[in-house]
C-alpha cells in the first residue's frame, strides 16, 4: 500500500549511521522512559535480553582492516506491518491518528504470532513479571504502564510524550512544532543520530532529511514500508 | 491550562517573562529544610503534571547539564539541559542511570557505625549522634585528619574541605580516583605545562575541526566528556558543504571512537609517542601545510626512524606518509592523546607528543582545535587533581600512623588502586575512617562510619566544569530535584556542624548551612548568560538554568608554544619479560561501567556493551588468531596473569584488537557497593603495578605485560548479539 | 376401534419380505409397518416406499446461516470497529473467502446433524414396541392393525416361525408429538446460554478475581507516598514563583482564551464563595462569610496582579490558598478574568 | 424373474459347499476376511461389550502410569500459568516452540481418522469397517489435545476469550485477518464436524450397548442411542447423513491442516514463507495420522483382543496406505527443500545449512524415521502384516514427523533476518514435560474411552458381512459384495 496521506501525523525517525556511535545512551533513555525492566544475566544468556532499542554490532572486514558498524535497531513503525494482520485480537494495529504501530497491552493474550512475524525482531514478549527491586519502582514513569507477563511490547515512538504534546498544542491552539516532540532516545542521543519528526509537515527536519541520497530503509525489499529511515554511514579517505 | 514544553519553558524564562513575582515578603527567602505537608504543595506539584529541575550530573566528572523530570515527588527521568554548553540537551547512558543511584535498594538509609572493620555489620546511628562523633574525632585528630574525596565530589564539598584543612593545618584534601587516573588528567595537565605552560586540561573544539587524530582517546566512549563530545563529533561528521570530516584512531584495540574513525590504525601499545614523532618529522621533511606548519614541525621533530615507526602501527610508510599529509594539509587538524596513552610508562612524554601535533594547527593561523578554558573570573576554580603520588604519599603517612583521622567522600581507593599500592593495609592503620559515601562500597566496608551524604539528585552543590566547550567556562549548579529519599544528610551541613565546635576551624567556616556558602560564592559571580541584577535573582537563575556561564565566549588567543626542542619519541617499557608474558595488557573503562561506579546500576549492568555486546560481566578481549594459537574460543575461562596478580575472565574473541594485545573493560570485579555489582566479574587493576610514570606522579596502568592460560571452565556470555556464526552466506543488511 | 401394535422377529429378510407381503396382502397399509433392523437393509429388500428425506433444504439452510456468519464476521465487524491492519485495508478478500468456507462447511453439517435427528424425531421420548433381540442380528417388524386384522397378522407370523411376537394395545404408546422439540429447543437454550458466558467475561461483567497480573504490575500510584517534593529553594525550569525583587509582569496577556479558561477556572474554583460575577449572587458558600467582598471586581481594583496572583496562590484570612489546585498560568488565568469582571 | 440366492436362515449362517475343495476354499476365506467371517452378532456383541468392561491389573497400571503423566502434564501448566512462559526455553526470537509444534503434531495425528472413515466410506471401502471408529477417536482425542495447545501457548490464557468470535464492552471483535484466527475457526468445524460424525455412527450402537447391557450403563446407553430402534426410515436417514457429513468433512480437513501450515506460511519468516506448506502439512499429516491409526489398532488389537475384528488384511491395506503416504510426503519434503536450495537465498541456505549443521542428528534422525524405515520395508505385505514391525514403524514415523516439526517451527525460528538476533533454541523442563504429558493425556482419554463406548462400530460389521458372501465361479469361490444401493 502506498503511503497514504490522512489528517494524521507521520511520525519518522531517522537514523544518521555516520553519526551512531553505538553509545547505549538511547538504550538506558529508552529503559528509563518506557518502564523496560532489565533482564539478568541469566536471561541474557538465554536470549532473551529486552531492550525496545538494540543497537546491532556488525564486523566486516579482518584485522587489521576490521570496521566494526552499529545498527540502532527498534520498532521499525512500518506502515505496511507484518506485525498486525497475524494479531488475532487486534491487540496490535495501527493508528491512522499517528500512523505508528500500537501495541494494546490489556488487549493482548500473547499468541506471539507478531514476535514472529516481525522481521527485525523488535517485538519483546514478558517472559516473567517485570521486576524492581525496591525502591527502584520509584523511578517509574507513571505516563506508561509496567507490562504484565504473557503480553508483547515494543518501542511505541513514546506515544506518551507524542500525546502529551499534541494535547499540549490543542490546549494552546497551535499547530506541532518540529521538534517539540522527540522520543526518549532521540532526546539523549549525543551525537543527534536520530532524528524524529512529522515526515507530512515539510518543513520538519525528518522531511528535509528523508530524500537524503544515503538514504535507505532496513529489509527493504520485504515491503514493509517502515517509518525509520536509515542514512548510510560513509567514509572519509585519507587524502581526500 | 497553560502548560509548556520544557523547550518552551526555557525559551519563555530566558526571556524574562516567566512566572516570576515580586514578593515583598522577607519569610519566603528563608531556608525551608523542612519537609513540606502536602495539603500545601509547593509550587507546580500537581498530580499527573511533570515539573522539571535543572541540576548537575555526577555520575562522571565531566560535568554535563541535566534536567530531571519530577513527577509527585519522584524523579521519574533524567534528561541534558538544552542549554548547558557541555552537553547542549544530550544526555549519556551512565548521565541517565543517576536515578538508580536515587533510588539504589543498597543505599545506606541513615548514619550507621560498623561494628568492626569490614564485617559489614552497620548498627544505625542517630545523626546528632554522627555529627557528634565527627566532632569528637576531628577535635580529636587536629591536623592529623586527611579527607580523600573523588573526581565527582562536588566543588562546594571540596571547597569546604579544603577550608577546613587549611584552618586545622592539615594537608589539603586528596582528590582522585581510577577516573583521573584513566583520563590521564595528571599527565594530559603535565604535558600541557611543559607544551604550552598552561597546567590545565585542554579541550578541543571537534566540531569545527576537519581532521581528528585520535591517539588512545576513547572521546566518544568513557573519556573525559563523552557526552560534550559526543555532540561536537555529530556536528563534525555533519560539516556545511559535504565535508565529513576524517577522524584516524590510534589504539591497540578498537574504542567506539575506533570504530567511528576512518581508518583505525592499531598501532603497538608504547609506541604512540613514536608514530606521532614520526608525523611531526614527515611533516617537516616534506613540507607539507605550508611553510609555517612545517618550520615548526621542524622544530618539535626529533630524530626518529620512520621505517620503524611505520611498523609499530602496522602500515606501510607510505600510509604513514599520506595520513600525516592529511593532518598537515587540514585547515583545522586536532590531535587527541588520552586513555592507555595516558598510562604507559612514557605518558607524559606520549601525551606532549600528541598533544605537539596540535601546536601544528595554531601555526598556520587557523583556528585550531585545541584550546583552554578561560579562568572563571571569580574565585571560583576547579579543584586540582591529585596524582597517584600524592596518594602514595598519604598512604605513607597513614602506614606511619601519621592519620588518625580519615574522610572519605566520593572515592573508593580501596577498588581505585592496585592492590600494590597497599591501600588496604595503610587503613587499617587509621586511627578512625568515615565514610561519606552513598552505597557501601569496598572503601565504606573499611570504614567505622558511614554518614552518608545526600546523592546529588537530592543534595546541592556547584562544580566548576574542567574540561569546557565553546570557550565557555561554565560554573554547574547542582539543586535538590526530590526530597531526601532517606535519612540522609548534607556532608556539607555535617560538616559545617562538627567544625562549629572546633575552636581552628570554626571562624574559617562561619556559614550556617552549605546553602549559605554556595549561594554566597555564586552571588560573587559577574552576570551570567541568565541575567539578573540581584543577588536573588540571579541566585535563582543559577538554579533555574543549571548554571552560571557568560553569554559568550571570552576572547581566548590559540594556545601558545613555550617548549623548545624536539619531543621524545622513545617507546614505553613494560613490566613482564616478553618471553613469559607475551601479551600487553589493554586496560581500558567500560563505556557504561566507567571506573566501576557505575556497577552498581542496573540500567548500566544490563546495558549491552557497544562493542562485544556484553553485559553483566568482565570479559577478555583476545585477537582470532591470538584465539586459535590459545586453543579459545568465546565463552572459554582463561587466567590471565601479570607480574602483580592474576584474574580469571571468560574470552571475547575480538576482530580489532591487535594480536599482541590482550584487553580487559574496568568496571566490575567489585567485592561490594550492593548487589548488582558484588561478586560479578572481576577487577583487572589487580593486574597493575605500582609504577610511575615518566614524570614521577601518575600511576602507569598499562604498562605491563601478561601471560593466559586457558582453563578447563566455561562461562556463558551474556552477549546480546547472537552466539550464531552466520556463516559466509549472510551479509549485513544494510 | 382400539389399534394393535404387533412386533415379530425374523431371521432373514427373505422372510422378511415374504411376511411383509402376506401382511399388506391383509389390507395393512404400508405405512402402518414398520422394519427394525440391526444392519441397513434397503427398503426395496421388502419392496417397501423410501420414506421422504428433507435433507437438502436442512443443509442448503445451515449452508446459508454459515454464509450470514461469515459476512457477519467478515464483512459487519469491522465495519463496527474499524481497525486498520498491516495496510491491508478493512476487509481483504482472501481471509474473508477462509472464513466463508469454514462457516458455510460447518453450519452445513450442523444443518445435516439438525436434519437427521427431526426426521427421525430424535430423541424418542416415548415408549416404543422394540425388542432387544434386533440389535442381535434378528428383523423385526412391526404392524399397526386393528384387532381383527390383528389376529391374522399373528398367524401369518406364526406361519412364517417369528421368533417373538409381541402384542399390545396401541393406546399403550403415546405419540411423541412435539417433545422432541421442546428437547431440543430447551438443549438449545442451554447452549445459547454457555455461549454467552465468555460475553460475560469480555464484557467486563464477570472478572475473574483470582488471576490478572495486570493488575499486579508494579505501579507506583500518583497519591502514594512518600512524595517527596524538592525543598522550596530548588528552582524548576520554568522558573521561580517568588524570588524578592525580580520584576513583576504578568506572563499571561488578557486574551480571548486566557478569559475563557479563567472564566471556567474561577467558576469551579471560586464561584462557591464570590459568586459568578464577582457579586457574591448564587455563592451559596459566601453567603455565610459577611467579610466576602460584595464586588470582587472593586476590591481587586485596590491591588496589583501580583497581590492578586499571591493571595489565590495563597490565600488570605479565611480564604483558603488554591496553590494545589491551580497552577501559576492558571491563577493567571483567573487573575485576568477578575480584571474583566469590572470592565 | 431372478431367485433369491439367499437361503433360508440368518445371513451369519451360510451353507458350506458340498465340494470338499470348494469348502476349503470357504474356509479360507472366512479365516482371511472380516466380511466373509460372518458371526452371530449376539456372539460379537458380546465379544465388543465384554473386553469394554474387562479391567486387569495392566489396565489400572497404565492407567495410573498415563494419570500420572498426566497431572504431571498439568502441574507443570499450572506453574508456567503462575510463573510465566519464562520457565520454557523461549527466548527472543524462537518466541514459538515446541507447543506450535505440538498443535501440528497433535492435529497431524488426529487428521488420519476422519479422513479414513469418510474417504473410504464414500468410496466404499470395506476395510475401514471394523476400523473407522478406532481412527474417528484418534481425531477427536488428538483434536482436543491440540486445541490445548494454543491456550498453553499463550501468554495470558485468562484473557483467551478475547479469541472467541464475540464482541467485547466495546463492540470489539477478533481480528479474522489473523491466520490463528482461520485456525482456529477451522479447528472447531473440523472438531464440531468429526463429533457429529462419529456419533451418528455411533448411535446403532450405542443401542447394541443399550439392549445388552444392565443398570446404570443401559440408562447412558439408552439416552446416547437417542430412542434408536433401527427402522428403515432411520437407517436411510442415518446413511444419508453420513454421507452428507463425510463429503463435507473431507474438505474440512484439509482445510484444517492447511490452516495449521498457514499460520507458519502466512508469517514472512525464511524457511516458513512458502506455498507448499498447505499441501505438505496436509500430507504429512496424513502420514503420521495414519502411522498413529496403525499404531491405535495395534494396540486395540493386543488389548482388548479383537484379534477377529482387526486382522492381517486391514493392517495389510493401512500398510499400502502408509507407504504411498510415504512417498507423497517424501516427494513434498523434497519440493521444499530442492526450492529452498535452489533459489541459494542466504537465510534459507542457512537454514539448510544449521539442519544439516548443529541439527544434524536430529535431521538425520528424521530423514532415517520417515523415509528410510517405512520405504525400505513397507513394500513387504511380510513386514505390513507383522504387528510388531508395524508397531514400530509407527512409533518411528510418530518420532520422524514430530522431530519435523519442531524442526520447522523453533529451528527455522531461531534464523531471521537481521544475524545478530539468531539465537538457538533448548527446550526446557516443562516443555518435555506438557509434551509427553499431553501424550500421555491422549492414551488416558483414549483408555477410559474404550471402556464406555464400542471401539469396533459392529453394525459396520454386520453390514459388510450382511452384503457379502461367497459364490462360486468355475472352480474358485470368491467373495461377492452386494451393491445394495
Amino acid at each position: 500500500m502506498a503511503e497514504e496521506r490522512n489528517n494524521g501525523h507521520k511520525w519518522t525517525m531517522i537514523v544518521d549511521l555516520d553519526k551512531c556511535t553505538g553509545c547505549q545512551a538511547c538504550v538506558v533513555a529508552c529503559h528509563a522512559e518506557n518502564n523496560v525492566p532489565i533482564s539478568s544475566e541469566d536471561e541474557v544468556i538465554r536470549g532473551r535480553a529486552n531492550h525496545w532499542i538494540r543497537i546491532e554490532r556488525y564486523w566486516e572486514g579482518e584485522y587489521p582492516n576490521v570496521k566494526a558498524r552499529f545498527l540502532p535497531v527498534f520498532c521499525q513503525q512500518c506502515g505496511n506491518a507484518p506485525c498486525e494482520p497475524v494479531c488475532p485480537v487486534y491487540a496490535s494495529y495501527h493508528s491512522t491518528e499517528e500512523n505508528v504501530n500500537i501495541q494494546v497491552y490489556n488487549r493482548c493474550v500473547g499468541t506471539r504470532y507478531c514476535g514472529n512475524n516481525c522481521p527485525y525482531r523488535t517485538r519483546l514478549f514478558n517472559f516473567w513479571a517485570p521486576r524492581f527491586d525496591e525502591p527502584l519502582e520509584q523511578q517509574l514513569n507513571p505516563d506508561v504502564t509496567v507490562r504484565s507477563p504473557g503480553v508483547m511490547e515494543k518501542c511505541t515512538f513514546c506515544i506518551q510524550r507524542i500525546r502529551r504534546g499534541r494535547e499540549q498544542a490543542n490546549i494552546e491552539g497551535r499547530p506541532l512544532e518540529d521538534g517539540e516532540i522527540v522520543p526518549a532516545c532521540a532526546q539523549a542521543c549525543p551525537t543527534d543520530a536520530l532524528i524524529f519528526g512529522d515526515k507530512w509537515n515539510e518543513h520538519s527536519r525528518v522531511a528535509q532529511m528523508v530524500p537524503s541520497e544515503r538514504q535507505f530503509k532496513l529489509l527493504e525489499n520485504l515491503g514493509t514500508e517502515p517509518a525509520v529511515y536509515y542514512l548510510k554511514g560513509g567514509e572519509t579517505h585519507v587524502g581526500e | 491550562m497553560i502548560h509548556f514544553t520544557r523547550r518552551e519553558f526555557l525559551k519563555v524564562s530566558a526571556a524574562g517573562t516567566a512566572t516570576a513575582i515580586l514578593a515583598g515578603c522577607a519569610q519566603e527567602t528563608e531556608r525551608w529544610v523542612a519537609l513540606e505537608p502536602y495539603v500545601r504543595a509547593p509550587e507546580e506539584q500537581l498530580a499527573g503534571v511533570p515539573n522539571w529541575y535543572a541540576s548537575t550530573c555526577r555520575m562522571c566528572p565531566a560535568g554535563c547539564g541535566i534536567i530531571v523530570r519530577v513527577m509527585n515527588g519522584r524523579a521519574v527521568k533524567i534528561e541534558g539541559n538544552p542549554e548547558h554548553p557541555i552537553n547542549r540537551g544530550k544526555l549519556c547512558a551512565r548521565g541517565q542511570s543517576g536515578l538508580q543511584l536515587l533510588y539504589n535498594p543498597d543505599r545506606v538509609t541513615g548514619a550507621v557505625r560498623q561494628e568492626e572493620r569490614g564485617s559489614r555489620k552497620f548498627e544505625p546511628l542517630a545523626w546528632n549522634e554522627a555529627i557528634n562523633t565527627l566532632y569528637e574525632k576531628l577535635d580529636a585528630a587536629g591536623d592529623a585528619v586527611a579527607l580523600w574525596a573523588g573526581s565527582t565530589t562536588s566543588g562546594h564539598l571540596y571547597d569546604l574541605f579544603a577550608r577546613y584543612a587549611g584552618a586545622v593545618g592539615a594537608s589539603a584534601p586528596l582528590r582522585h580516583d581510577l577516573t583521573s587516573a584513566l583520563n590521564g588528567v595528571g599527565t594530559l595537565t603535565a604535558a600541557n605545562d611543559a607544551l604550552f605552560g598552561r597546567s590545565a586540561l585542554p579541550s578541543y573544539a571537534l566540531a569545527q575541526a576537519d581532521v581528528i587524530f585520535s591517539f588512545g582517546a576513547d572521546f566518544l566512549g568513557a573519556w573525559l566528556s563523552a557526552t560534550g563530545f559526543g555532540v561536537e563529533f555529530g556536528q563534525f561528521r555533519s560539516q556545511p558543504f559535504g565535508k565529513r570530516g576524517l577522524l584516524v584512531q590510534f589504539e591497540p584495540k578498537m574504542s567506539i571512537t575506533g570504530a567511528k574513525a576512518d581508518r583505525w590504525v592499531p598501532v603497538q601499545p608504547g609506541a604512540e609517542a613514536l608514530v606521532a614523532a614520526a608525523l611531526l618529522r614527515i611533516i617537516a621533511d616534506e613540507g607539507f601545510g605550508g611553510p609555517a606548519r612545517a618550520e615548526l614541525a621542524a622544530t618539535l621533530a626529533g630524530d626518529v626512524d620512520l621505517d620503524a615507526a611505520a611498523v609499530t602501527c602496522d602500515l606501510a610508510l607510505a600510509d604513514l606518509v599520506a595520513l600525516a599529509r592529511a593532518f598537515a594539509e587540514a585547515e583545522c587538524p586536532v590531535a587527541i592523546p588520552g586513555g592507555a596513552l595516558a598510562g604507559a610508562s612514557n605518558g607524559v612524554a606520549a601525551v606532549t607528543a600528541v598533544q605537539a601535533l596540535n601546536a601544528l594547527a595554531g601555526a598556520a593561523g587557523g583556528a585550531g582545535g585545541l584550546g583552554f578554558m578561560p579562568a572563571v573570573p571569580a574565585t571560583l576554580v576547579a579543584p586540582p587533581a591529585s596524582s597517584y603520588a600524592d596518594a602514595q604519599a598519604l598512604i605513607a603517612r597513614m602506614n606511619a600512623g601519621e592519620i588518625k583521622l580519615l574522610l572519605v567522600h566520593g572515592a573508593n581507593p580501596v577498588y581505585d588502586l592496585p592492590p600494590g599500592s597497599g591501600i588496604a593495609d595503610a587503613l587499617a592503620k587509621v586511627g578512625t575512617i568515615i565514610s561519606f559515601n552513598p552505597l557501601v562500597d569496598e572503601t565504606s566496608a573499611l570504614a567505622d562510619y558511614i554518614l552518608p551524604d545526600r546523592t546529588y539528585l537530592e543534595g546541592w552543590g556547584y562544580e566548576v566544569v574542567q574540561p569546557g566547550f565553546q570557550g565557555l567556562p561554565v560554573i554547574n549548579s547542582q539543586q535538590p530535584v526530590v526530597g531526601p529519599f532517606y535519612d540522609v544528610r548534607p556532608t556539607g551541613d555535617v560538616l559545617l556542624t562538627a567544625a562549629r565546635g572546633i575552636p581552628a576551624a570554626a571562624p574559617a567556616l562561619p556559614w550556617t548551612d552549605e546553602v549559605a556558602f554556595i549561594k554566597e560564592q555564586i552571588t560573587a559571580l559577574p552576570k551570567g548568560a541568565s541575567g539578573g541584577d540581584d543577588d536573588e535573582v540571579r541566585w535563582a537563575r543559577f538554579l533555574q538554568h543549571g548554571g552560571w556561564w557568560p553569554e559568550a565566549a571570552p576572547e581566548s588567543a590559540a594556545p601558545e608554544l613555550t617548549a623548545q626542542g624536539p619531543v621524545a619519541a622513545a617507546p614505553a617499557a613494560f613490566e613482564g619479560d616478553e618471553g613469559q608474558y607475551p601479551y600487553y595488557l589493554h586496560l581500558y573503562p567500560s563505556v557504561l561501567l566507567g571506573d566501576g561506579r557505575g556497577a552498581s546500576l542496573p540500567w548500566l549492568q544490563g546495558a549491552p556493551d557497544p562493542l562485544t555486546t556484553v553485559a553483566w560481566q568482565t570479559w577478555v578481549e583476545i585477537n582470532p588468531a591470538t584465539a586459535q594459537a590459545l586453543g579459545v574460543d568465546h565463552g572459554d575461562m582463561v587466567h590471565v596473569e601479570s607480574p602483580h596478580g592474576a584474574v580469571e575472565a571468560p574470552v571475547y574473541v575480538f576482530p580489532a584488537i591487535r594480536p599482541d594485545t590482550v584487553a580487559i573493560p574496568l568496571g566490575q570485579g567489585h567485592s561490594d557497593l550492593g548487589r548488582y555489582a558484588r561478586e560479578r566479574g572481576s577487577h583487572a587493576l589487580h593486574l597493575v603495578g605500582v609504577t610511575l610514570d615518566d614524570a614521577g606522579a601518575n600511576l602507569a596502568w598499562s604498562s605491563v605485560r601478561v601471560k593466559i592460560t586457558r582453563l578447563d571452565k566455561k562461562q556463558a556470555l551474556a552477549r546480546l548479539e547472537s552466539t550464531i556464526d552466520p556463516g559466509e552466506d549472510i551479509h549485513v543488511p544494510f | 376401534m382400539a389399534d394393535f401394535l404387533l412386533l415379530g422377529l425374523f431371521d432373514n429378510v427373505e422372510t422378511t419380505a415374504d411376511v411383509i407381503d402376506e401382511v399388506r396382502a391383509l389390507g395393512v397399509q404400508d405405512g402402518q409397518m414398520t422394519v427394525m433392523s440391526n444392519v441397513p437393509y434397503p427398503v426395496k429388500f421388502f419392496a417397501r416406499k423410501p420414506v421422504r428425506l428433507w435433507f437438502l433444504p436442512f443443509v442448503l439452510g445451515g449452508a446459508a446461516l454459515g454464509a450470514l456468519v461469515a459476512f457477519f464476521l467478515t464483512y459487519v465487524t469491522p465495519h463496527i470497529y474499524p481497525i486498520e491492519v498491516g495496510g491491508q485495508g478493512l476487509r481483504p478478500v482472501p481471509p474473508t473467502a477462509i472464513i466463508y468456507f469454514e462457516m458455510i462447511a460447518l453450519f452445513s453439517m450442523l444443518g445435516a446433524f439438525a436434519s437427521f435427528l427431526l426426521q427421525n424425531r430424535f430423541p424418542i421420548l416415548t415408549r416404543r414396541m422394540y425388542d432387544e433381540r434386533i440389535t442381535d442380528g434378528y428383523i423385526g417388524l412391526e404392524v399397526r392393525a386393528p384387532l381383527t386384522v390383528a389376529e391374522q397378522v399373528v398367524g401369518v407370523f406364526e406361519t412364517h416361525h417369528a421368533r417373538v411376537i409381541k402384542r399390545e394395545d396401541a393406546a399403550a404408546f403415546k405419540p411423541q408429538g412435539i417433545r422432541h422439540l421442546l428437547f431440543w429447543g430447551a438443549v438449545g437454550t442451554g447452549g445459547l446460554v454457555a455461549l454467552l458466558i465468555p460475553l460475560l467475561l469480555s464484557y467486563d461483567i464477570v472478572q475473574i478475581p483470582w488471576i490478572n497480573k495486570m493488575d499486579d504490575t508494579v505501579v507506583v500510584g500518583a497519591q502514594e507516598g512518600p512524595r517527596l517534593a524538592a525543598p522550596a529553594e530548588s528552582v524548576p525550569v520554568q522558573g521561580p514563583v517568588f524570588i524578592a525583587g525580580e520584576p513583576a509582569t504578568a506572563p499571561l496577556p488578557a486574551t480571548e482564551v486566557s478569559l475563557q479558561r479563567g472564566q471556567a477556572l474561577y467558576g469551579t474554583n471560586c464561584a462557591m464563595c464570590h459568586g459568578l460575577q464577582g457579586d457574591k449572587v448564587g455563592a451559596e458558600v459566601g453567603k455565610y462569610f459577611p467579610e466576602i467582598p460584595q464586588s470582587l471586581a472593586a476590591r481587586a481594583a485596590t491591588l496589583s496582579d501580583q497581590d492578586l496572583f499571591r493571595v489565590i496562590r495563597l490565600g488570605k484570612n479565611r480564604m483558603p490558598g488554591l496553590a494545589e489546585n491551580l497552577n501559576p498560568g492558571e491563577t493567571w488565568d483567573i487573575v485576568n478574568y477578575v480584571r474583566s469582571l469590572g470592565e | 424373474m431372478l431367485e433369491s440366492r439367499a437361503t433360508v436362515g440368518p445371513y451369519w449362517e451360510k451353507p458350506v459347499p458340498d465340494d470338499e475343495h470348494l469348502a476349503q476354499q470357504v474356509e479360507h476365506g472366512r479365516e482371511q476376511h472380516l466380511m466373509l467371517d460372518a458371526r452371530p452378532p449376539a456372539e460379537l456383541n458380546q465379544l465388543t461389550l465384554a473386553t469394554m468392561r474387562q479391567t486387569g491389573p495392566r489396565f489400572w497400571i497404565a492407567l495410573a502410569g498415563l494419570g500420572a503423566m498426566t497431572l504431571a502434564f498439568l502441574t507443570a501448566w499450572a506453574i508456567q500459568i503462575f510463573s510465566g512462559l519464562g520457565i520454557t526455553g523461549l527466548n527472543r526470537s524462537v518466541m514459538w516452540g515446541p507447543y506450535i509444534a505440538n498443535l501440528i503434531y497433535f492435529i497431524g495425528i488426529g487428521h488420519a481418522g476422519t479422513f479414513i472413515s469418510a474417504a473410504l466410506r464414500l468410496m466404499r471401502m470395506d476395510f475401514r469397517r471394523p476400523i473407522a471408529r478406532a481412527a474417528e477417536t484418534i481425531t477427536l482425542f488428538g483434536l482436543a489435545c491440540a486445541a490445548l495447545f494454543p491456550i498453553i501457548h499463550v501468554g495470558r490464557i485468562w484473557k483467551l476469550f478475547y479469541m472467541m468470535p464475540i464482541p467485547n464492552q466495546r463492540e470489539l471483535w477478533p481480528n479474522f485477518r489473523s491466520a490463528l484466527f482461520w485456525d482456529m475457526m477451522a479447528i472447531t468445524t473440523y472438531l464440531i464436524g468429526s463429533t457429529l460424525f462419529m456419533f451418528v455412527a455411533l448411535i446403532p450402537d450405542f443401542a447394541m450397548a443399550r439392549d445388552h447391557t444392565t443398570g446404570w450403563r443401559r440408562k447412558v446407553y439408552g439416552a446416547l442411542s437417542l430412542g434408536w430402534r433401527g427402522t428403515d426410515g432411520e437407517w436411510h436417514r442415518l446413511e444419508v447423513v453420513s454421507n452428507i457429513l463425510s463429503f463435507v468433512i473431507i474438505p474440512v480437513m484439509f482445510s484444517v491442516h492447511t490452516g495449521v501450515s498457514w499460520n507458519l506460511s502466512m508469517a514472512i519468516q525464511p524457511g516458513w514463507h512458502s506455498a507448499i506448506f498447505g499441501p505438505f502439512f496436509v500430507v504429512g499429516a496424513l502420514y503420521s495420522g495414519v502411522a498413529a491409526v496403525i499404531l491405535v489398532m495395534i494396540i486395540v488389537r493386543k488389548t482388548m483382543r479383537y484379534g477377529y475384528f482387526m486382522r492381517e488384511e486391514h493392517f495389510n491395506a493401512m500398510g499400502i496406505f502408509l507407504l504411498i503416504l510415504t512417498l507423497s510426503w517424501i516427494y513434498f519434503y523434497f519440493a521444499e527443500w530442492i526450492t529452498n536450495w535452489y533459489g541459494n537465498l542466504p537465510l534459507e541456505k542457512a537454514i539448510q545449512a544449521m539442519l544439516t549443521g548443529p541439527l544434524a542428528p536430529m535431521f538425520y534422525l528424521m530423514l532415517f524415521c520417515n523415509i528410510v524405515v517405512p520405504l525400505g520395508t513397507l513394500w513387504s505385505r511380510r513386514v505390513r502384516t507383522s504387528l510388531p514391525a508395524m508397531f514400530i514403524i509407527g512409533i518411528l514415523i510418530q518420532i520422524g514427523m514430530y522431530i519435523e516439526r519442531v524442526l520447522i517451527v523453533a529451528g527455522s525460528l531461531s534464523r531471521n533476518e537481521l544475524p545478530f538476533n539468531w539465537v538457538n533454541y533448548t527446550p526446557h523442563w516443562p516443555e518435555v514435560t506438557v509434551t509427553l504429558g499431553t501424550l500421555a493425556f491422549l492414551g488416558l482419554l483414549y483408555m477410559v474411552f474404550t471402556r464406555f463406548v464400542p471401539i469396533i462400530p459392529v453394525w459396520e460389521v454386520y453390514e459388510g458381512q450382511a452384503m457379502q458372501e461367497s459364490r462360486r465361479v468355475g472352480r474358485a469361490v470368491v467373495s461377492t459384495r452386494t451393491e445394495v444401493h
